[in-house]
């Protein structure tokens, strides 16, 4: 199912935020050295005064079991997936920039909410009933 | 044989001597029509023209061939109107079959800013003598019954084109040939495989240059290259407002000869024409990174594919036969550089980009006539390479993205 | 029971095993005209239209059922297809080490060789329907299947692609009953019958053919149909009458995709590597079947100074039809090399090696992305037209131009700016860092204020334009226009790698709704905002009970609140807003009203008012610009150099009796002078109004009054709608 | 793919992903302030071989990665 994440953003000093803790519970996407895209409710703990910490209502997400995401991503993903799961990857997917969290199980794929009718588009029905 | 076989140009090259009064840096068209002008206006015969590789090897063999001049700055405009202009009179006047053939062109826009910026593109062309009209949905589905409408289901919905009807094409090649055999006839002397290793100087000025055959003379010494200006540039000690990026084409097979103008959206980035040959010819922007290699992308093909056939549905069913890539040299305002340069006895025509083809006539003519007269024509005055410092650049983004 | 396909209107028979072509060479059909000749993909002679799609080798074609196949003739045009609607097949991408392109004894080796020493292999060979286009950077290769297009990426290939049995060049060359060996091979195993067959140098094994001496000459035929070879032997010309000719004229590599892969890391194994010899010079016949060139035709060019191989090609059209050159190319070579030219390599190999429709070569691909406001949704039931624009969809026009216009100049009116570009900026040297991005005093911005910005480039020009605000904890918070944002980001990004700088681009995050008229402040009072910020000032406050940050600025130049929100949140506050204006008369604006409504003001649209060369000289912009300020900006040193040179240009505004449109054109005295880049007719002032570039006349002197479209225009300063702004300020 | 270009943050991707950024150069032997100036607003080295030039992952971290890539073979060198 097809929902808006609750996201909350950490943009701080890349030794700060792999020093930063994060609460338990939560998937942390770290988007960028200085960027970590927490996903889950809570609250980071991290030691830059300086650290941009907000809410950000801007992302929603789909879990995919892992056969048919892995059947969907050969079909729309031109570069090789992480081989070792839990992982996770960000570019380009049927040309959307979609960020990946890998699970076991499950794919979670996140992608900006204004583009949401772009990737309805692209992606199986199914997930987005 | 097949209908076209060339059946009349005839070329003779000449030899290599160790001074002429101007020597010509590239044998593509811009090259081949100074030497035809300096040969045919001004009596100027004892000129060289060096080409690294075989004439019309560059982006003058490449290129998509377009002729058009609905440009949106006056200077551009008045300048490739003149290309236009001596494009119609070429094939009577060289009495050789370039393949000219009115087509007129069709700008289509998607969206309102886009039909603003049409509309206005046709006030400037009318207020400069050339005739670009906009048109309605309607009027374009006279012209171009092939094209929908309703572009992707709506998501680029046609609102209008700005149409030239007297831009035209002509086959690539036979321009260049029948260019050079001009210039041979007067005794102009064409060298293939001959590469300009150095210029020579002597003190400020470029008094020649040297060859992988040896080194000649001249008291004019003209940088006509395409894709590798820079280079030359290097030579002289001059650096240049000159970025190169490729530029990349594909042919489907041969189809019945039906489809009549040249078609163009660029908000979807391409541009699509029929060959007399029935090939569906097509194009797009140049690649974003700066490159020399002509290896050709897959990526430009797969989007252009997926657009065009939204635009011209019945494409979809063309195969494709081929694709390439030429490399232009961009200037940072998308507009020619032409004239003198900072060292006396090196004139350089370049910043090509992706619309040097239509401007071979016109340009080769300027050319000529300021090394037979050595004054600037007034039609190339505004391209000098001192515009950038000067700050009289010519910003015309919306008629350069493509072709 | 034998299954059936169509061939113009006729049944053809097919057995397992056959090609398209088998078949109709069973049923004595030569779809392109001439012989089936190689039966491997390398000649064009058994071209056709299959289920409407035109050049398709019918020998690389698998038949079935309701297949449907039209002869056209292969030097000839066959019609433009009919629109089937937009179609592209599924597409599979894959990752491996090695790519055996080629499945004949070499390449089974070099799959070996490379599994063996535990690589990942991915192969494709033709003879299992695996096509492929061509060898791009990466390496990469493409390749179609019957189910689908494959992209594989991939370290190194390997190109086993053999050779190609040479085609004949020689007078008759076109007439069925002339097949290679390997073609011959083929179509015993499918049971054709090949009559009375005879052999042009060694045959194939267990082929039972008579092998005829001396050096082809010419195949004489009856209505096309081969009847005789004919060869010169010592004792002078011997005709030998024959059904079938089976040719052994030599091979010549398939080297196209090798070549094609020249520079990346392509190795070349088994036949298609060898050396190309080249044939004896051809004396006479066609040697490119594809555009039907013969030998008198190289001679033709070659005696009119056409001696380049590429230059030969371009006048003769050699190598340019559906084979792309296999043909001819060794023909090519050997006719130059005769004549006395050095033996010229052959001609660059260009994608795509094998053909494929503009459909299949689209698949994977999708539009653009556009993204939506989280209000898309409201627009719609508001009946607005959407347009793209600045990379978004926005309401163009909710239909009521006059009423969009008229809320927002005498009551309340909303408006969607959600796609404006917006970013944090933190960290030790935020201050000093947006003093080095913008051309104006960012020191002086106190906390809780906001200050207009002008984008600089190095060259001076104005790229963009937005807001920068200070918040209470000493961040800043930037604005961007809607197309500008992703650049602006970049922009950012690069200059701040030199700063102790943090950022995040909040565009695609946080909605923004302009509330703006003379009422605005009444209706925010409604949503419970009692003490709204000042003229130029920001605050955070709950409005309608949503989280916004509140900007007071203006664009309209009526009062105007700019609410920055969640985007989650977007909806309930728009709804809000709506229901609780209600009672002020309260209409949404469109892009179209809000571009008048911002010309009345005078404010400058990036990209439409502006051109990329557009210094803030030229646009009036200079109180923008403090080129005196204490600290250095980007832009400078350009802005200061072209202050020094006289104007050629300025950006200007004009009042006009009659209304105009964007892209009339200025002219002073008969002479053109400039340009309209906004037009509009302002209900409120009664007369048209434009911004227009107006260049200067040879005197240097900027011309005075103009004419627009006929019409006289007068010079007028900006803004055009309350110049003192007492009504944003208000 | 065609063109990969790593990002040390997000792992190989194709040229499509990225924007490209010239990385522009003056030459020292200009020495007056103002002439480099305008040098590095409007000239460029563009050369024919390996050059560095600055890439914005645009449809992944979008942060700016720096690689040399040779202009003649398009081949990343580094």
């Amino acid at each position: 199912m097809l929902e808006v994440l609750a996201v909350t953003r950490v943009v701080a000093a890349p030794d700060s935020l792999d020093r930063a803790t994060f609460p338990s519970g939560s998937i942390v996407l770290r988007t960028a050295p200085d960027d970590a895209m927490v996903i889950g409710g809570g609250t980071v703990q991290v030691d830059d005064l300086h650290a941009i910490v907000r809410e950000d209502a801007g992302w929603s997400g789909v879990w995919v079991n892992r056969a048919p995401s892995e059947a969907y991503l050969q079909a729309s993903c031109s570069w090789p997936r992480p081989s070792v799961r839990p992982a996770f990857a960000q570019g380009a997917i049927a040309h959307l920039p979609v960020k990946l969290w890998l699970t076991e199980e499950r794919t979670l794929f996140v992608f900006p909410t204004a583009l949401t009718a772009d990737f309805v588009e692209r992606t199986p029905q199914e997930w987005s009933a | 044989m097949n209908e076209f076989l060339e059946r009349k140009v005839r070329l003779t090259w000449g030899e290599q001597k160790p001074t002429y009064d101007v020597v010509i840096i590239g044998g593509g068209g811009h090259g081949l029509s100074t030497a035809y002008h300096l040969a045919t206006r001004h009596g100027i015969t004892n000129v060289a023209v060096l080409e690294r590789k075989y004439i019309g090897g560059g982006n003058s063999g490449r290129n998509t061939t377009v002729i058009r001049s609905n440009y949106g700055v006056p200077e551009s405009i008045r300048f490739y109107q003149r290309s236009v202009e001596l494009y119609q009179r070429l094939e009577e006047e060289t009495d050789r079959w370039i393949m000219h053939k009115q087509k007129g062109i069709l700008w289509t826009v998607h969206t309102e800013a886009g039909l603003r910026q049409e509309r206005a593109r046709s006030f400037i062309n009318q207020a400069n003598g050339v005739n670009t009209e906009f048109l309605t949905p309607e009027e374009i589905t006279e012209i171009a019954p092939e094209i929908d409408l309703n572009v992707g289901g709506g998501k680029y919905p046609v609102l209008g084109a700005s149409y030239q009807a007297a831009a035209s094409t002509a086959r690539h090649d036979r321009v260049n040939w029948a260019l050079a055999e001009g210039a041979m006839r007067h005794g102009v002397d064409v060298l293939q495989r001959t590469e300009v290793i150095d210029l020579i100087r002597d003190g400020d000025r470029v008094v020649g240059v040297r060859t992988n055959h040896g080194d000649i003379s001249a008291p004019v010494v003209v940088s006509a290259v395409g894709g590798h200006v820079t280079r030359i540039m290097d030579m002289a000690g001059l650096r240049i407002p000159i970025r190169t990026h490729p530029l990349q084409a594909f042919v489907t097979n041969h189809y019945e000869r039906k489809f009549d103008p040249i078609a163009s959206s660029l908000d979807l980035g391409f541009y699509v024409s029929q060959t007399a040959r029935g090939e569906m010819l097509a194009g797009a922007h140049i690649d974003q990174q700066p490159s020399y290699s002509y290896r050709s992308g897959h990526h430009f093909l797969s989007s252009i594919a997926h657009n065009i056939q939204m635009f011209l549905p019945f494409m979809r069913d063309l195969r494709i036969l081929r694709q390439w890539t030429g490399i232009c040299d961009m200037s940072p305002d998308y507009t020619p550089i032409m004239g003198r340069t900072p060292v006396d006895g090196l004139l350089i025509t370049t910043g090509w980009g992706t619309w040097g083809f239509k401007a071979i006539p016109a340009g080769g003519e300027a050319m000529a006539e300021l090394i037979a007269t050595g004054r600037t024509p007034e039609l190339i005055a505004p391209f000098s390479l001192d515009r950038f410092r000067n700050d009289r650049t010519l910003a015309d983004r919306s008629s350069s993205g493509t072709h | 029971m034998s299954q059936m396909f169509d061939f113009a209107g006729t049944d053809v028979a097919f057995i397992d095993g056959d090609s398209v072509l088998t078949a109709l060479v069973r049923a004595g059909i030569y779809p392109a005209g001439g012989g089936a000749l190689c039966c491997e993909g390398d000649c064009p002679h058994c071209v056709a239209t299959i289920d409407g799609i035109s050049y398709v080798r019918t020998c690389q074609t698998a038949p079935h059922e309701n297949l449907k196949v039209q002869p056209h003739p292969i030097d000839d045009y066959p019609p433009l297809p009919p629109d089937r609607g937009y179609g592209a097949p599924p597409i599979e991408y894959r990752q491996c080490d090695v790519v055996v392109i080629g499945q004949g004894e070499s390449g089974r080796e070099a799959s070996d060789r490379a599994t063996t020493s535990g690589r990942m292999v991915e192969s494709f060979d033709a003879n299992r329907g695996e096509e492929v286009i061509g060898i791009y950077d990466g390496p990469m290769v493409i390749a179609r299947t019957p189910e689908r297009i494959i992209h594989v990426d991939c370290e190194e290939i390997v190109v086993a692609t053999g050779a190609a049995e040479l085609q004949p060049a020689c007078p008759g060359n076109d007439l069925v009953g002339i097949v290679t060996g390997r073609a011959a091979l083929r179509l015993v195993a499918q049971g054709v019958g090949l009559g009375v067959t005879v052999a042009v140098g060694k045959p194939p094994n267990d082929l039972d053919c008579e092998v005829v001496e001396g050096t082809l000459v010419r195949f004489e035929g009856v209505d096309g149909r081969l009847a005789a070879v004919v060869t010169r032997t010592e004792s002078g010309e011997e005709r030998t009458p024959c059904d079938t000719a089976v040719l052994n004229l030599g091979i010549y590599p398939r080297d196209g995709l090798a070549r094609m892969g020249n520079g990346l890391a392509v190795s070349v194994v088994g036949d298609a590597g060898r050396d190309a010899t080249v044939p004896p010079c051809p004396s006479e016949g066609v040697i490119c079947p594809c555009n039907n060139v013969d030998v008198d035709d190289l001679q033709a060019v070659w005696d009119r100074g056409f001696h380049e191989i590429e230059l030969v090609k371009r006048a003769t059209l050699a190598g340019t039809g559906t084979c792309q050159g296999m043909a001819c190319m060794p023909y090519l070579r050997s006719f130059l090399a005769d004549r006395g030219a050095a033996l010229q390599p052959p001609f660059t190999a260009r994608p795509v090696a094998r053909q494929l429709t503009i459909g299949e070569m689209s698949a994977g691909e999708y539009d653009r992305p556009v993204p939506r406001t989280p209000l898309h949704g409201e627009h719609l039931a508001l009946g607005a037209t959407m347009d793209r624009i600045g990379g978004w969809w926005r309401p163009w026009t909710y239909g009521e131009l006059g009423a969009e216009y008229e809320a927002v100049r005498e009551r309340v009116s909303i408006g969607d700016v959600s796609t404006l570009g917006k970013m944090i900026v933190s960290g030790p040297d935020a201050e000093s860092f947006l003093e080095y991005i913008y051309p104006t005093n960012i020191s002086t911005i106190e906390s809780g204020r906001s200050r207009y910005v002008l984008m600089l480039n190095e060259r001076g020009y104005v790229f963009d334009d937005g807001l920068v605000s200070r918040e209470a904890d000493g961040t800043f918070s930037l604005t961007f226009t809607s197309g500008g944002a992703s650049h602006a980001e970049m922009w950012m990004r690069d200059w701040g790698s030199k700063y102790d700088v943090r950022m995040l681009n909040q565009s695609m995050s946080l909605a923004a709704i302009n509330v703006t008229g003379p009422l605005a402040k009444e209706l925010l009072a409604k949503a419970g905002v009692v003490d709204p910020p000042p003229y130029m000032g920001h605050a955070d406050v709950q409005v309608a009970g949503v989280p916004c940050k509140v900007f007071r600025l203006s664009f309209t130049g009526e009062l105007s609140f700019e609410l920055h929100h969640a985007i989650d949140r977007s909806v309930e506050l728009w709804r809000s807003l709506l229901d609780l204006g209600g009672e002020f008369g309260i209409y949404p604006h469109g892009l179209e009203a809000l571009q008048l409504l911002r010309l009345e003001k005078g404010h400058i649209l990036v990209g439409i008012d502006t051109d990329f060369d557009s210094t803030p000289r030229r646009i009036q912009h200079e109180w923008a610009c403090k080129i005196d300020k204490p600290t250095d900006f980007l832009g400078r040193p350009s802005v200061v150099r072209t202050n020094e040179i006289p104007l050629d240009r300025l950006l200007v505004g004009f009042r006009t009796e009659r209304p105009t449109v964007d892209g009339a054109l200025l002219y002073s005295n008969g002479e053109y002078c400039g340009y309209v880049t906004s037009a509009g007719w302002s209900p409120t002032l009664g007369h048209g109004i434009s911004m227009a570039w107006l260049y200067h006349g040879s005197d240097g002197q900027l011309p005075g009054d103009v004419e627009i479209d006929g019409t006289t225009a007068t010079r007028v300063p900006m803004p055009f709608y309350d110049p003192e702004g007492v009504k944003a300020r208000a | 793919m065609s063109i990969r270009i790593t990002c040390e943050h997000c792992g190989t991707r194709p040229l499509e992903e990225y924007v490209y950024g010239e990385v522009l150069d003056v030459p020292a032997t200009i020495a007056d302030p103002a002439e480099r100036n305008l040098d590095r607003a409007f000239n460029h080295t563009n050369p024919e071989g390996p050059v560095p030039e600055a890439w914005f992952h645009l449809y992944g971290c979008r942060r700016w990665i720096t690689i040399v890539r040779d202009t003649a073979t398009d081949r990343i060198v580094d």
